[in-house]
């Protein structure tokens, strides 16, 4: 009874800490740009009253829509992407779900809040939610490949270096694949940095890979038709899901802690480590949202498949080669 | 009830035989009790399935030999090849759990589908016969009974293709089907006949401890890969496939499923069971791959264009069929080394197993659902579908179900079997994994292509006055619906409790040899 | 390939160019600020200059005005109209006087062109720079000009 | 998902990629455009016919406001017009402050479409620096004419404002900051990778195309027709400057017509606007800018004119025209608009045909409508036009839209 | 619907041009360059009229456009604010009298905040923005 | 085609393909600017029936831009409309492009034009609008299934651009201006100010 109640209590903290960090980091993000655009930009803290604002507000369920699934998906959609984060370790903190998960089954989690975003603008039954939501399954597809890509070869790598349950967070936690690869490793983990430094803008649907959303093409895409409430519970679900994405890489690929450093341990290491972690969290949403985003134009759909499974597939490729090639000159294979 | 328990595995055949060959006389004394007789013989011949699996996982193989009195009375003689002998090892009753999960559900949606039909009696005859017939190949340890019912399965399944369909297609198809199944027959009995002419046996446990790797058995276990995969509709020989479910009834096209999966037990149980510690497992588990991985890719890539909502299912289904080879070839490759073995190839093994049972229900669920789409509308494709999810609630949250589970998205058992796929075939070669991963998230791009051109959108005018399906053609979809789900949540317990037994059975050659031979060899 | 980048880059270390107008961030309360501006006591940052002949909200002498009623031929948008105030009725004998003439701007309807700036032999017509006119009435008293 | 079922999707009145009203309505083959139909202008007002019920100088007021990202254009040639008609000389000076406005119009005009063309393309941040450097342009106007939008400053007769020797200083501030600007612009907007990967190649209209639809302007241009009244016409200060007409080789390439051309003309056409205003204000002659200060004897004379003219002005779009007829009256008998989309629409179908979906907002944007005067205008590709009624539409393209995956 | 301060410090607004010249409409666009910048206070301009709290109107409205008109304004979730920008939405403007006008816009639907100008400065906007806050405050303290 | 002609040569050049149907032509040279370069008009004035003759010749010129067609009504008691075909001519060619302009009158009573867009497709809008505008009837184009410039619930028989008992009737008149403006209103009091 105790575990499930602090089950229950866990899975409320990290919801709570979840949004509460998706939103700051959605207001650091609205502030950058708006600096980089010469532009003062809105308080940090906008996106809380945005959100505020749109939960007040009335919800309108369009005519030709399914009401109740149309109600349903922006729930959906915010349960999943908290979901991702019980999986998650945090800095030197062990997910709530612990052993239960791992990187494949977070990687497929990190899905359902797409497609609740789908079948809700499908549900929405307007010509543009369905023009938005069929993109949005295409730039899924595009960007699977390299992050299958890199997800599979990481834990390949650390397989090769006989390292047990390569797809465990628990394992990610004592082991870095930095540690365990060679010089020509080093270069394929370097690729595939900069390949999760494109594939987040695209789970997020952020420029240039946001035609789902296009707001000059599809007028808001597949929220075209969502308004309050559930516009609101899906600005939550974009907020934790990009907190999910991002700090995904950064487990995976910037695994570093700073307690180590300083010798600490117990409480004060994990704060620590928290801390560090979601200034990791923090600079790559920057690198890779922000930046990103505020340097380029959109890319037609077409473009966004062309580019994921092509040049990223290739970069991606070419990891997979460097990294085999690498456990085979460390003798790990 | 001793008597009964001990004469389990002839129940999996009798019941449904005696069932069968009743209803005609039922239908035309009795017309009123008809229906409730199918489903108790359905449910009878799914109890006795249940049980005996039940009774296998838990005592062991199990091996009867029809009217003899013990089981050494098979063994002794060796050669001898006309007692009818059933070998149930965990695989074989694996698959009895599959088989009899979905025949039951089945027979509930037909039974209220098939309501306003002429000719039912013959039409659940061949039902039940379809269904003895995979009891039967699931079973046997023999290789003729094995041809045997592998013949009564086709012929009933391709009767059962062409039934209620007058004109081209439906006929068309069924042709091709038998056509395509009848030379796989014919590829099955001539490779028998190869290892009987060298063996002098049909029995399998006996076949296999006499296994040499001669160009004679190159030539048969060529011919059973072959006439196997075309069973199983396997890349490249899933080109019936599509053909005969598109047409058959979609109750009838759920089992289908079941049964092809009866040719996909028999290649397996002929890889391991067969040949398995004969042969070069590397090469021949790179062709299980390659076949796994084309068909992957090919069945998906099919299906993407398609407007005929059956046809889709159908490429699909081609498609999933291929994540089982992938697992289970992998396991084959590293047969002979038993360090990749513990490492990956027995999780990649039970990935694949897991797989055909997860497959035959979330495919069962999508036929039945896409059935009642096509029960309500009388249409196909999907260019004339749409909107009615205003309408058939329950039935478009069974097909998303179906869909998720179908592509892979937890929490539904898709997601459990492929992640011990994806997790385990890595290791072998890191690129199976990918492919894998992208198959399933182009599956389901194509699952909410037809999910939205089927259910979403506005009310269309033709379909105003749509309704709900039948009471038991739901209550057929739940059965299935909450194995997808319950699968999907406790996948662990699942692989515990007959997955492994599964796939152990099939890894472990030598057991099931000494449980039919006994300790003496 | 991708120039923006360096653009940005440059910018977000450079000062904005926004103008902050009316207040860098909105206060607690407009209505508060808005009163505490009146009092003196906060300050409102004032919009981008404006250029000395910036065409804005009328101003209009009535005692100069003769009512030539030349203005209302030549506004494009119908936004004056003519005001006559009532005579006395004459006394016996007397000549009836002429009754006064004068016109009303409705701002709502003017669209700031000064042409009757330019027509007005009085010059009873003048431009001021006051442009931030929005109300919630459009027939307010501040949006009548007589 | 590839498509087989050609499908409807309508665009507008009201769209976040126009910011006018206008009806599009694409068939749509999976993410390809097999056909377009237009239904643009919602927005007619009827001005021709309130033009027949005023005198000329309310309607300069008026036509400054049947567009106004022209501030000029319209009233200028309708000045022209009727300046031919009563005989009246526009003082040399009067022309050249014309000609100054005129070209800053050019400059703030082609810097909100790039603006424009940069937001449909999904790129704030170039929409935001296209704009902030457009405020230069506005500020110079509201500092020339007293307002930002509808300048008013065209008058019968020349202009009602002159442009005093104190104001030089800032006007040439403002182009010296242009000046610097143009390379970074052009860097920005032509040599970007996304907008090339996106614009080359797309919304091309042939040479011959441009020439038998009688496209005007850039958008002509760009397909590499020499056109340009300025030059081919000579009216205000225009005859006295040494220009050419830009075409896409201005930048160093071949035309091809596509979008990314019509960027390069308009780009080029920047700096070359900046340029004649600076030979104006260099060579400005002395004088009055109105020929007839008193605004009451201006609505005599056109009381007394009798006849019929045309003006016209290459305006930023390309061509507009003014037919005007008078008789004696204090209103015109006859005032006929013709704005540069009115001419330019017809290329929509050809350009968008084999478009991708998500290319529509920038080809549609690439020849720079402006529907406010252009009216409505209906355009299809085949002969086929169909208008429906609204619920009809709505109606029609849900069932059609739903279709769209398959 | 409830009035609340989060509604005041996020206004999202969605722009209709009802037959205007553009004037007004560039004004609007212009309002939202980083030399003016509403995001400051939370403005910003959507796609969609279900996302938005401030309907913007600018023209004389149009025959065609007054049917469209109410059914933006119907699309809107409530609490919403409608504002007139310009002159011509107001009483016509230069388009004061027409065969094919169905405006002003308070004849088709419910008016919140005039915006006088031809065209307004971004800066009047931006007022204009302020004096609809300034409403929505007195009407929250109202009630 | 290459050749050019001076505006009197062209304007001699159409009389002698016209003949009879020109029944007058004028060019009006005007000239602006400091350095007074000229920009000429050719204004000529054909019978009705010459419309389509008249545009084939000036393609014989030079193929022509076809600015637009525009019409009046010349009054509420005249028997006649008056339209004008807007060409231009010499365009891309430095100082050169001249207005061609061939105006005519139809008579109320019988209202046809000929259509020219055999000659140049692009005509088709402009001619559409003469018939929604002024109730002009263009033989041989090819018929409109709907309104192209007014909305389509405008009534019948009513032509904006008329001034006869065709035109816009009071009763579609809106006056905006007046719209809600206070009636009444005191006036302000004089001379406190
Ligand atoms: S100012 Fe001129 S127009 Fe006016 S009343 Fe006097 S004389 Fe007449
Ligand atoms: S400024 Fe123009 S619109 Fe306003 S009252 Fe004067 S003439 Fe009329
Ligand atoms: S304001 Fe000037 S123009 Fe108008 S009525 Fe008075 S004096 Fe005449
Ligand atoms: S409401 Fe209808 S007419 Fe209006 S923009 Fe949308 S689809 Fe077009
Ligand atoms: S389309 Fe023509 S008549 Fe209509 S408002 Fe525009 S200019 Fe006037
Ligand atoms: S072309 Fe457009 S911007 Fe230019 S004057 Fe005409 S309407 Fe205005
Ligand atoms: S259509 Fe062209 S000419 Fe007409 S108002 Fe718009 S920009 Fe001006
Ligand atoms: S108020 Fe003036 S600037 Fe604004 S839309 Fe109307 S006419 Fe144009």
């Amino acid at each position: 009874m105790n575990i499930i109640l602090s089950a229950i209590g866990g899975t409320i903290v990290l919801a709570i800490i979840g949004i509460a960090v998706g939103l700051f980091l959605s207001g650091i993000d609205r502030r950058i740009v708006a600096r980089m655009q010469a532009r003062i930009g809105p308080p940090l803290r906008q996106p809380f009253t945005d959100v505020k604002k749109l939960l007040t507000k009335q919800s309108i369920v369009p005519a030709n829509a399914i009401p109740w699934l149309f109600n349903l998906m922006p729930i959906a959609a915010l349960a999943s992407s908290i979901a991702v984060l019980m999986y998650l370790p945090f800095g030197s903190l062990a997910p709530i779900l612990g052993e239960a998960g791992d990187m494949i089954l977070v990687l497929y989690l990190l899905i359902v809040p797409s497609l609740a975003l789908v079948i809700g603008g499908f549900a929405s039954g307007s010509p543009y939610a369905t023009v938005g939501a069929q993109r949005e399954m295409v730039s899924m597809i595009a960007y699977e490949l390299p992050l299958a890509i890199s997800v599979v070869i990481i834990a390949w790598r650390l397989m090769a270096a006989n390292v047990a349950d390569p797809f465990s967070f628990m394992t990610l936690m004592e082991t870095s694949v930095w540690d365990v690869a060679g010089p020509l490793g080093i270069v394929g983990l370097l690729l595939l940095l900069f390949l999760f430094m494109w594939i987040t803008p695209g789970e997020l649907s952020k420029v240039p890979f946001d035609s789902p959303e296009a707001e000059t093409e599809l007028a808001g895409g597949i929220l075209a038709e969502y308004s309050g409430r559930n516009l609101g519970l899906f600005s939550l679900a974009q907020a934790v899901k990009m907190v999910g994405i991002i700090a995904f890489g950064v487990i995976i690929l910037l695994p570093w802690n700073l307690s180590p450093v300083f010798g600490m341990t117990g409480a004060g290491a994990a704060v620590i480590d928290l801390v560090f972690f979601f200034v990791k969290v923090i600079v790559v949403s920057i690198l890779s949202v922000t930046v990103v985003r505020t340097m380029m134009a959109r890319l037609r759909i077409t473009q966004v498949v062309k580019v994921y499974w092509f040049v990223f597939g290739g970069i991606g490729i070419a990891a997979i080669i460097l990294l085999m090639l690498d456990a085979f000159l460390m003798g790990g294979v | 009830m001793n008597l009964l328990l001990d004469n389990l595995p002839a129940l999996l055949i009798a019941v449904p035989l005696l069932g069968a060959f009743l209803v005609p006389v039922i239908g035309r004394f009795l017309p009123k009790i008809r229906d409730a007789w199918i489903i108790l013989v359905s449910f009878l011949a799914s109890l006795a399935a249940v049980i005996t699996a039940a009774a296998v996982f838990l005592k062991g193989t199990l091996v009867y030999v029809f009217g003899a009195a013990a089981v050494s009375s098979a063994a002794d003689s060796g050669g001898i090849p006309f007692r009818i002998i059933f070998t149930i090892d965990g695989f074989g009753a694996f698959m009895l759990l599959s088989a009899a999960i979905v025949s039951f559900a089945v027979v509930l949606y037909l039974v209220a589908s098939q309501k306003e039909r002429s000719g039912k009696s013959e039409f659940y005859a061949l039902y039940l016969l379809l269904t003895a017939g995979i009891f039967g190949m699931v079973s046997t340890g023999d290789l003729f009974n094995f041809f045997v019912f592998l013949e009564i399965n086709t012929l009933a399944g391709a009767a059962l293709v062409s039934y209620h369909r007058k004109g081209g297609i439906a006929v068309e198809g069924a042709i091709k089907y038998l056509i395509v199944n009848t030379v796989g027959g014919l590829m099955v009995l001539f490779s028998i006949g190869l290892l009987y002419a060298q063996y002098n046996s049909l029995n399998m446990a006996f076949l296999a401890s006499q296994m040499t790797w001669t160009t004679l058995n190159i030539v048969a276990l060529v011919l059973f890969i072959t006439a196997l995969g075309m069973k199983a509709g396997a890349v490249p020989f899933h080109f019936a496939t599509p053909d005969a479910y598109s047409v058959a009834p979609s109750g009838i096209t759920a089992v289908m499923v079941v049964a092809s999966q009866a040719g996909l037990y028999g290649l397996f149980r002929v890889l391991f069971t067969l040949y398995g510690g004969s042969i070069n497992t590397v090469t021949i588990g790179w062709v299980i791959i390659i076949l796994g991985i084309l068909s992957m890719v090919i069945g998906v890539t099919m299906a993407l264009p398609q407007k005929d909502i059956k046809r889709l299912l159908a490429y699909h289904a081609v498609s999933q069929t291929g994540y089982m080879l992938l697992g289970v070839g992998v396991a084959f490759a590293v047969l002979g080394d038993p360090a990749a073995t513990a490492a990956f190839g027995q999780t990649a093994m039970e990935g694949g197993l897991f797989h055909i049972i997860n497959h035959a229900l979330y495919k069962g669920l999508l036929f039945l659902a896409v059935g009642a789409v096509i029960y309500r509308t009388g249409v196909w494709s999907l260019n004339k579908l749409g909107g009615l999810g205003h309408n058939m609630k329950w039935t478009m949250v069974f097909f998303l179900i179906g869909a998720l589970a179908i592509a892979g998205i937890p929490p539904f058992n898709g997601f459990a079997s492929k992640l011990m796929i994806y997790e385990s075939v890595f290791a072998f070669n890191p690129a199976l994994s990918i492919i894998a991963m992208v198959v399933s998230i182009l599956t389901l791009a194509s699952f909410m292509k037809v999910f939205h051109s089927v259910f979403m959108g506005p009310r269309l005018p033709e379909y105003e006055n749509v309704k709900e399906v039948p009471k038991l053609m739901i209550a057929g979809m739940i059965i299935l619906t909450i194995f997808v789900i319950g699968f999907g949540l406790v996948p662990d317990l699942v692989v515990d409790s007959i997955v492994s037994p599964a796939a152990a059975a099939l890894l472990n050659q030598g057991s099931y040899i000494t449980a039919v031979l006994g300790g003496g060899l | 390939m991708l120039p923006m980048l360096k653009e940005i880059l440059t910018q977000s270390v450079k000062k904005p160019v926004t103008n902050l107008f009316p207040a860098a961030r909105l206060p607690k309360s407009i209505t508060g600020f808005l009163e505490d501006v009146g009092r003196g006591k906060a300050n409102l940052i004032p919009p981008v200059e404006t250029p000395e002949h910036m065409r804005g909200k009328l101003s209009y002498k009535r005692n100069i005005c003769n009512g030539c009623g030349l203005c209302m031929k030549v506004c494009p948008s119908h936004a004056i109209e003519q005001v006559v105030y009532p005579v006395p009725p004459a006394k016996e004998g007397e000549e009836q006087p002429r009754a006064q003439k004068r016109i009303r701007i409705y701002v709502g309807n003017c669209i700031f062109c000064g042409q009757c700036i330019d027509i007005c032999p009085k010059e009873a017509i003048s431009q001021t720079s006051e442009f931030l006119l929005a109300a919630e009435d459009r027939f307010a008293e501040s949006q009548i000009i007589e | 998902m590839a498509g087989n079922v050609p499908y409807k999707i309508p665009i507008g009145p009201i769209h976040p990629a126009l910011k006018e009203p206008v009806h599009i309505e694409l068939t749509v083959m999976g993410e390809e455009v097999i056909g377009a139909d237009f239904t643009p202008g919602q927005t007619h007002r009827g001005i021709e016919w309130m033009g027949l019920s005023r005198n000329p100088v309310q309607i300069v007021h008026l036509t400054d406001r049947i567009c106004g990202i022209c501030g000029v254009t319209h009233s200028l040639s309708f000045a022209r017009a009727v300046e031919q008609i009563a005989g009246i000389t526009v003082p040399e000076r009067g022309d050249y402050v014309r000609t100054i406005i005129a070209e800053f119009e050019r400059i703030q005009s082609h810097l909100l479409w790039a603006g424009v063309a940069a937001h449909e393309l999904g790129f704030d941040s170039l929409f935001y620096l296209a704009w902030r450097v457009r405020e230069d342009a506005m500020d110079a106007i509201e500092f020339i004419t007293g307002n930002r939008v509808n300048y008013d400053i065209i008058q019968i007769g020349g202009t009602r404002r002159d442009i005093t020797i104190d104001q030089y200083a800032k006007i040439r501030t403002c182009l010296k900051t242009y000046k610097d600007l143009f390379s970074k612009l052009k860097k920005l907007f032509l040599e970007d990778a996304v907008i090339k990967s996106r614009c080359i190649g797309t919304g091309l209209l042939s040479f011959e195309t441009a020439m038998a639809y009688s496209a005007v302007g850039p958008t002509s241009r760009a397909s590499g027709v020499t056109a340009d009244l300025r030059v081919d016409y000579p009216y205000c200060a225009y005859g006295d400057l040494d220009i050419k007409p830009v075409l896409p080789t201005a930048y160093g390439k071949d035309v091809n017509g596509d979008t990314y051309d019509r960027i390069v003309v308009r780009i080029f056409e920047i700096a070359q606007s900046i340029e004649i205003i600076e030979t104006c204000l260099d060579n400005m002659p002395a004088g009055p800018v109105l020929w007839e200060e008193k605004v009451v004897k201006i609505l005599a004379a056109c009381k007394k004119a009798s006849g019929e003219a045309v003006g016209r002005h290459e305006a930023p779009r390309g061509e507009a025209v003014h037919y005007v007829a008078m008789d004696n009256a204090d209103a015109p008998i006859a005032w006929k608009v013709k704005a540069s989309t009115y001419s330019n629409a017809h290329v929509w179908p050809i350009i968008l045909k084999g478009a991708q979906l998500a290319d529509i907002p920038i080809i549609v944007a690439s020849i720079d409508p402006c529907m406010s005067c252009t009216d409505r205008v209906a355009i299809t590709d085949n002969g086929s036009t169909k208008i429906f009624t609204k619920e009809q539409l709505s109606k029609m393209s849900y069932e059609k839209t739903r279709r769209m995956l398959q | 619907m409830k009035l609340t301060n989060s509604l005041n410090r996020s206004l999202w607004v969605f722009h209709f041009n009802a037959g205007s010249c553009n004037g007004c409409d560039i004004e609007i666009v212009a309002t939202l360059t980083p030399r003016y910048d509403p995001e400051r206070f939370g403005v910003k301009l959507v796609g969609s009229p279900r996302h938005a709290d401030v309907l913007l109107v600018t023209g004389p409205v149009t025959n065609q456009m007054a049917d469209r008109l109410r059914r933006v304004y119907a699309q809107m979730p409530s609490p919403k604010v409608v504002m007139v920008v310009g002159t011509c939405g107001q009483s016509g403007g230069v388009f004061h009298t027409s065969y094919n006008l169905a405006g002003p816009i308070d004849q088709i639907i419910p008016v919140d905040v005039y915006v006088p100008g031809c065209a307004p400065r971004p800066e009047a906007i931006i007022n204009g923005v302020v004096t609809a806050i300034a409403k929505l405050e007195r009407l929250e303290g109202g009630k | 085609m290459d050749e050019i002609y001076t505006p009197a040569e062209v304007a001699d050049k159409l009389k002698a393909s016209l003949g009879d149907s020109m029944l007058d032509s004028s060019i009006r040279v005007r000239a602006e600017g400091a350095k007074k370069r000229e920009n000429t008009n050719i204004w000529i004035t054909i019978r009705r029936e010459a419309i389509h003759e008249a545009a084939e010749a000036l393609m014989k010129i030079r193929y022509p831009h076809l600015s637009c067609i525009s019409g009046y009504d010349k009054g509420a008691k005249d028997e006649n409309l008056r339209v004008q075909y807007i060409f231009s001519i010499y365009g891309g060619i430095e100082n050169k492009e001249c207005l061609v302009i061939f105006s005519t009158d139809i008579p109320k009573a019988n209202p046809h034009i000929p259509t020219i867009t055999d000659l140049m497709e692009g005509a088709a809008f402009t001619e559409h609008e003469k018939t929604e505008y002024l109730g002009i009837i263009v033989d041989g184009l090819e018929p409109a299934k709907h309104r192209f410039f007014l909305p389509q619930d405008f009534p019948e028989n009513v032509y904006p651009l008329r001034k006869d008992d065709k035109k816009i009737p009071d009763s579609m008149v809106k006056n905006l201006w007046a719209s809600g403006r206070p009636e009444n209103r005191p006036p302000a009091p004089l001379g406190d100010e």
